[in-house]
């Protein structure tokens, strides 16, 4: 059974494809549950699918509270594949994804390697506030900043990984701090309400988001979005189906798998739209 | 004459106490922040109340009736990914936009069908709708948004006329038509009869279900243009958008002074109401207040916001 | 009882209880509500073991007096004795802890609560600190009500009660409370005459046993039959206080509006013309009596409490649609679904109980005054406001009810204006037959006549009226025919000349059962 | 006497005919699915019902006397993080949970003080406490979970006694406890009356505000309680956990037969309302539906059991 926290995000919904498209050309059966991003629901769901005697549990935390389900789950005796979301060592047989933390590190490094040393002043939209990735992304993103003076954030503000409610955030913003060069959304769809926001206001401002979502890609191309953040879902669904079967067919596999991210801008989107 | 002016005082702060409240904030917030109180920035929270006023406009009429309408969120979402998808199909922004508004209206319906003649209770017609709705705004888009950079549409949400941006425009025309319609029609009479006792109503002969009925599919319509507004403005249709509209514009009705319990309410209230949060959220964001010490201060301004216009109604009653 | 000796009462208080302070009295009470004087400067006083009636026009001030006795409502001046000593009543809780209970106008059941439980209500310890079992509530209430003579059904659901019972359980639980002090605000306003003749024989009772009554009430003969003083209200001055009997029934009329009444019920004959109405009363099995009305006609229905003439009229409305029961209105014959299909057949009802039926409270007078007549006043949907307030303003003439305007909420009228708007709804929408249940309940002498002439007025222009009423004099008195009903049937039909309360009575109580109905058979 | 049997029984039916719709959905889930009609799978659902259940005991009172309480999930949030950090600083779990009861109770105080005193609507109260408690719960940990393995707090959540786990044990602990006290004390009767009748029982001597007060408090405690149970079903407390629990258990309390605008309900209808809710979810789960038709079907068998609930009302009635 894969347990996703939510298909109604595009990304997620990627991942679960992977997982079930690998699934189908392997000859698996899979439930997908969604969870619709509510912890105890994705317990719901998982204590009803461990009544039905699954094989393997591949599961999108989420958040920690999913931990417990893991450890029921391996009490059992099924293995347990984390997707994306890290349910700390000794309580999964592996961990397919990326690290927030990682990422947040990443984008400053990145965005301080187009500025060349100058100096830029920027805006950053952060997620639902609580959300363990936007939590960590923000981990990563203040443990960096000190290395690069030169840029300097003149806000940081919630846009609750929403596309609506993160274009009003980011007018007031622009409005604020009209002098901001970049907002940095710690997601695409903050990044499309960024933009949107932009272009009410009638202002050209570097705009960055995460995810690789179809319509941010397209905001690339079209060179309205700066960049975004590939994360490979449909891999990393794979990649734990892959992981299964290995596990069931009792060979060993690595524990922590860090999937690489790439970073999208205009002259390299052609590679990751389909 | 004494006895007139004072009911006509106390009448006249009962519709409008709440200005009382809109105006401290805004000068609270005008202290704190040299940005908010410039013009650009004033048409701005003008623009940002708009989606939220145009729904709740709506949603004082159901109110009114003492109903309630929770699908409004989801009924975004689905009347936008509609239009988008039609107008993705046949490039018309305005067929698209049209058949929006038609499934706000037929969402309406069902509603409103449930709630008037089946005698559910509209908290839970509404909230099948608002799981319902947004199961079928994820099934036709497959759960990814669709996102269009040219067509006439994003004129619905970016354009402006006269300097005044078109979102404005259309909520000061819903606002000033849905006022127009609950004082001076014999409709808005019956919206008020229904809520203020209903048995009452129905022995005077009126069809209270029709006007149940009606004030539903007028919401779902309303709701679908503010959906379309939205679409406009970020010139794309996103199936999982809007959640916590039904909230947002439930306790603008209320802030606005209208009774859940029904037969109370204005329109301009509701519009007092709508500028009182988007002031709010404005002015936490040009001052860039943490995210988690934001949710804090505005619980409790909202509250000394409504304790301060109880007591400005009883000062001047 | 004997205050007397530490009595330091003021002058004003000795003038007011002669035998010295024992009583609760209030001293110069003063309330004002936004746009009215409700009460200015009233002395008033109540001693133990007597009734006290308080008489007054609409509007007068009488309910608002005794709220404050009852502490439902704070003066805005004024002192509240008991037995000589300042006592603050800050709630109805402090009122009933010092021995003072009341009745109000506006019956104040809840509605999804059994009989018993509202009978117990905010005393629960009566039946136990903390616990209480159905079962032992239900004894309690039955032995109340058994002591007062009452057969009430303790487990029924009190919203479904008709007012009369809805009333008996009110002052059930007044009296349960074995209170010094008893307010009762036009608690017999829709009894019949056996219900009320208990609650004065429990009056008589309570007073021999000490307890102090004030009593508000409208039926004015009554007062004469119970009360030993009588005070006047008028315009929230007390403008009268004397013993019963010492002033006769028209020099007190004259205190209270401000003129003389000659002929209280100024009923005019006219010629019936076509038939409107022809109606069974819906009760399957043998055959009952068949009710007619015309134009220009008066059709009384009379019965006891739960006779079932509401239920009936409710039907013919369509209130409570039966689609067995089939009515012949100008000739057609229909079964009324809705109430908007009575309305468009051209019938109007006033209901009984107006606070649930009748009224939107939280509305201003005009908007439930030309309710009915929204189709008539906007065009296109859009109401032509001047012609709105014209009607309305016309309404608050012909019936004089008094209000600062016509747009303040009607919630703040006093009981018998509120009534009035009622009436004024379906007088403004002009329909063919009017159906008048109880249409009196609470209003005063003068309203009365007005109401009267309305109906002389309606039956000139050829309407016909059914006119349900439980108080008997004015029923035999305005009805030009009388329909007696009991356990649902229509029992007897008697003319004008036939007809008397005793014969009414007689039918009415099942009595004269199998006579009725070839007396009946006769009868059309 | 006709009319006591006709109450008797309708009083019956408005109390106990959702459990012909709960009997119904049962059936049709057991039909469809093999695994439902299963010893641990009823667990199972009864475990998965218990925290609504326990939060929707709470909420009856509460709408009972016309209110509602929107802070719900929130204050499952805070309640457990506040619960959890004393566990972490003592190591005392009967200390953290005493704490996190207490938190719950201060809150609904709170919530309860206004609603009662300051006259402000519930909505607006408990909407402020929404996004208060939210913020505190936050602001105290830092926007982070914190995970606890050990411990006797996860007892709460993950114990069993006689094969029966804990959870489920408090939640029938809880609904016999607030069904007697609303069924049999004077405390109940009030919370009915204030609801039915807000004035007439203020004429009766009853203490509305404190009334309103208490039922807030209750509430506030039990759904601290659930934040407990979560605790330890969870092995962790999160400040952003409880999202949307609001609707959930107002939806519950609305499915159980009480009515918003107060005066009806028991505590038997919440809990049938509970396992309606509880089985359809289990159910879909079970017979692994997409998610996004899910949304759909579970709106429309909604509709469809409160339709059949009244059909089985009028028909006995
Ligand atoms: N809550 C209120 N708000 C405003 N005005 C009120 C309120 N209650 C009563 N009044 C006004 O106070 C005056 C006295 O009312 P009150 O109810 O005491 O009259 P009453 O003598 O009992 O009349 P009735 O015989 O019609 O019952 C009326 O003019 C009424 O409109
Ligand atoms: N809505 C109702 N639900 C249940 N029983 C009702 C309802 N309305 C009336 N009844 C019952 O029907 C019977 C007839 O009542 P109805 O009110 O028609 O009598 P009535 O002759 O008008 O007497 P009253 O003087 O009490 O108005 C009574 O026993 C009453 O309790
Ligand atoms: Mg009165
Ligand atoms: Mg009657």
């Amino acid at each position: 059974a894969f347990s996703v926290s939510t298909t109604s995000n595009p990304f997620y919904a990627t991942m679960a494809q992977g997982v079930k498209d690998e699934a189908a050309a392997l000859g698996f059966d899979v439930i997908i549950l969604d969870a619709q991003n509510k912890i105890e629901k994705q317990v719901a769901d998982v204590e009803d699918a461990l009544t039905k005697n699954i094989k393997v549990l591949l599961i999108n935390g989420v958040d920690d509270g999913a931990i417990p389900l893991a450890q029921k789950a391996l009490g059992k005796g099924i293995p347990v594949m984390a997707l994306q979301r890290n349910l700390n060592p000794g309580n999964m047989t592996a961990f397919i994804g990326t690290n927030n933390v990682v990422l947040g590190e990443q984008l400053i490094h990145w965005y301080a390697s187009t500025l060349g040393g100058r100096p830029s002043k920027v805006l950053i939209l952060t997620g639902t506030p609580g959300a363990a990735s936007s939590e960590d992304r923000i981990k990563g993103i203040n443990a960096t900043l000190p290395k690069y003076p030169n840029i300097q954030v003149l806000a940081s503000q919630t846009g609750y990984y929403d596309r609506a409610k993160s274009l009003p955030v980011a007018e007031n913003m622009l409005l604020r701090f009209p002098e901001a060069e970049a907002i940095l959304c710690l997601n695409d769809e903050m990044a499309m309400g960024a933009l949107a926001a932009a272009s009410s206001m009638n202002k050209r401002i570097k705009i960055t988001g995460m995810d690789a979502n179809p319509d941010a890609l397209k905001a690339v191309a079209e060179g309205k979005l700066y960049m975004t953040i590939a994360l490979p879902p449909y891999d990393i669904g794979r990649i734990g189906v892959q992981f299964a079967r290995d596990v069931l067919a009792g060979k060993q596999v690595q524990a922590m798998k860090i999937m690489d991210v790439n970073f999208v801008t205009e002259k390299n989107v052609g590679q990751f739209r389909k | 004459m004494k006895m007139l002016s004072r009911s006509g005082l106390s009448m006249f702060m009962s519709r409008y106490g709440s200005f009382g409240v809109l105006f401290v904030i805004s000068l609270a917030m005008s202290l704190a922040n040299k940005s908010f109180l410039t013009l650009p920035n004033l048409v701005n929270v003008a623009r940002q109340v708009s989606i939220n006023t145009i729904i709740s406009a709506g949603m004082t009429f159901i109110i009114i009736t003492a109903g309630i309408d929770l699908s409004v969120g989801s009924l975004v979402a689905l009347s936008s990914c509609v239009a988008m998808i039609i107008i993705e199909a046949t490039g018309s922004s305005l067929l698209g936009i049209c058949t929006g508004i038609l499934i706000g209206g037929a969402a309406g319906a069902f509603n409103g069908a449930f709630v008037a003649w089946a005698g559910i209770p509209p908290f839970i017609v509404t909230l099948a709708g608002l799981t319902i709705y947004r199961g079928i705004a994820l099934i036709i888009t497959g759960g990814t948004p669709i996102i269009r950079f040219e067509g006439g549409f994003r004129a619905l949400g970016q354009g402006a006329l006269l300097g005044i941006p078109v979102p404005v425009i259309i909520m000061l025309i819903v606002v000033l038509f849905m006022h127009f319609l609950l004082t001076r029609t014999a409709f808005g009479t019956h919206v008020y009869s229904v809520g203020g006792n209903e048995e009452a109503s129905r022995l005077s002969g009126i069809k209270v279900g029709k006007v149940k009925f009606q004030v539903y599919v007028m919401g779902g319509m309303l709701t679908a243009l503010a959906g379309m507004v939205l679409m406009g403005r970020l010139s794309s249709a996103q199936p999982n958008t809007g959640e916590g509209f039904e909230l947002d514009a439930i306790a603008t009705v209320i802030l606005g002074g209208t009774s859940l319990m029904g037969g109370r309410g204005t329109i301009w209230g509701t519009l007092v109401g709508a500028f009182i949060i988007g002031i709010l959220n404005n002015g936490f964001n040009l001052m860039a207040v943490d995210a988690h010490f934001q949710l804090v201060a505005k619980g409790i301004i909202i509250l000394l916001a409504v304790l301060l216009d109880r007591y400005l109604k009883r000062k001047q009653a | 009882m004997s205050g007397s000796s530490e009595s330091k009462a003021e002058t004003k208080d000795s003038l007011e209880t002669p035998q010295g302070a024992s009583g609760l009295s209030v001293l110069g009470i003063s309330k004002g509500f936004p746009g009215v004087q409700a009460l200015d400067e009233v002395s008033f006083s109540i001693r133990r073991g007597e009734v006290h009636a308080i008489l007054g026009e609409n509007g007068a001030g009488k309910s608002t007096l005794l709220k404050i006795l009852s502490g439902a409502l704070q003066p805005d001046s004024g002192r509240i004795l008991l037995d000589g000593k300042e006592i603050f009543l800050r709630t109805p809780g402090a009122a009933s802890q010092v021995g003072i209970a009341a009745i109000y106008q506006e019956l104040s059941l809840v509605p999804w609560l059994s009989v018993a439980h509202n009978l117990f209500l905010g005393r629960e310890w009566m039946v136990g600190r903390f616990l209480m079992s159905k079962k032992k509530l239900k004894e309690k209430a039955d032995e109340v009500f058994s002591l007062l003579g009452l057969s009430l059904d303790p487990s029924a659901i009190a919203g479904n009660l008709g007012m009369a019972e809805q009333q008996l359980v009110e002052i059930s639980r007044a009296f349960s409370r074995n209170a010094g002090f008893i307010l009762m605000d036009e608690p017999t306003a829709s009894l019949t005459e056996t219900e009320i003749n208990l609650l004065f024989g429990k009056i008589e009772t309570l007073k021999k046993a000490g307890v102090g009554i004030l009593y508000i009430s409208h039926r004015l003969e009554e007062i004469f039959r119970i009360a030993d003083r009588v005070t006047v209200m008028r315009d929230g001055k007390s403008v009268y206080s004397g013993a019963a009997g010492e002033l006769s029934l028209p020099e007190l009329i004259a205190r209270m509006v401000g003129r003389s009444i000659g002929n209280h019920y100024p009923k005019e004959a006219i010629e019936p013309g076509e038939l409107l109405l022809e109606a069974k009363d819906g009760v399957s099995g043998e055959e009952g009596l068949t009710l007619s009305l015309r134009q220009g006609e008066v059709v009384g229905l009379a019965g006891l409490v739960g006779a079932g003439r509401t239920e009936w009229a409710r039907k013919l409305f369509g209130a409570d649609p039966d689609p067995k029961t089939r009515f012949r209105i100008c000739g057609t014959e229909v079964s009324v679904s809705s109430p908007r299909q009575g309305r468009d057949l051209g019938m109007g009802m006033v209901p009984e109980n107006r606070k649930e039926h009748g009224l939107i409270l939280g509305r201003s007078v005009l908007h439930n005054i030309t309710i009915t007549i929204m189709d008539w006043l906007s065009g296109f949907g859009i109401v032509d406001r001047k012609r709105q307030s014209a009607v309305s303003s016309e309404y608050i003439g012909k019936l004089s009810i008094k209000c600062p305007s016509d747009t303040v909420d009607i919630s703040t009228l006093s009981g018998g204006n509120q009534q009035k708007a009622v009436l004024a709804k379906w007088l403004a929408r002009k329909g063919k037959i009017i159906i008048l249940d109880e249409p009196t309940r609470g209003i005063d002498v003068g309203a009365k006549l007005e109401m009267y002439q309305q109906m002389n007025a309606l039956c000139r222009e050829g309407k016909g009226i059914i006119l349900i009423s439980s108080d008997l004099p004015e029923l035999l008195s305005m009805s030009d025919r009388l329909y007696v009903m009991h356990e649902g049937r229509f029992v007897a039909s008697l003319d004008k000349k036939e007809a008397s309360q005793e014969k009414i009575l007689e039918y009415a109580s099942g009595l004269n059962y199998g006579q009725t109905i070839r007396n009946g058979s006769e009868g059309i």
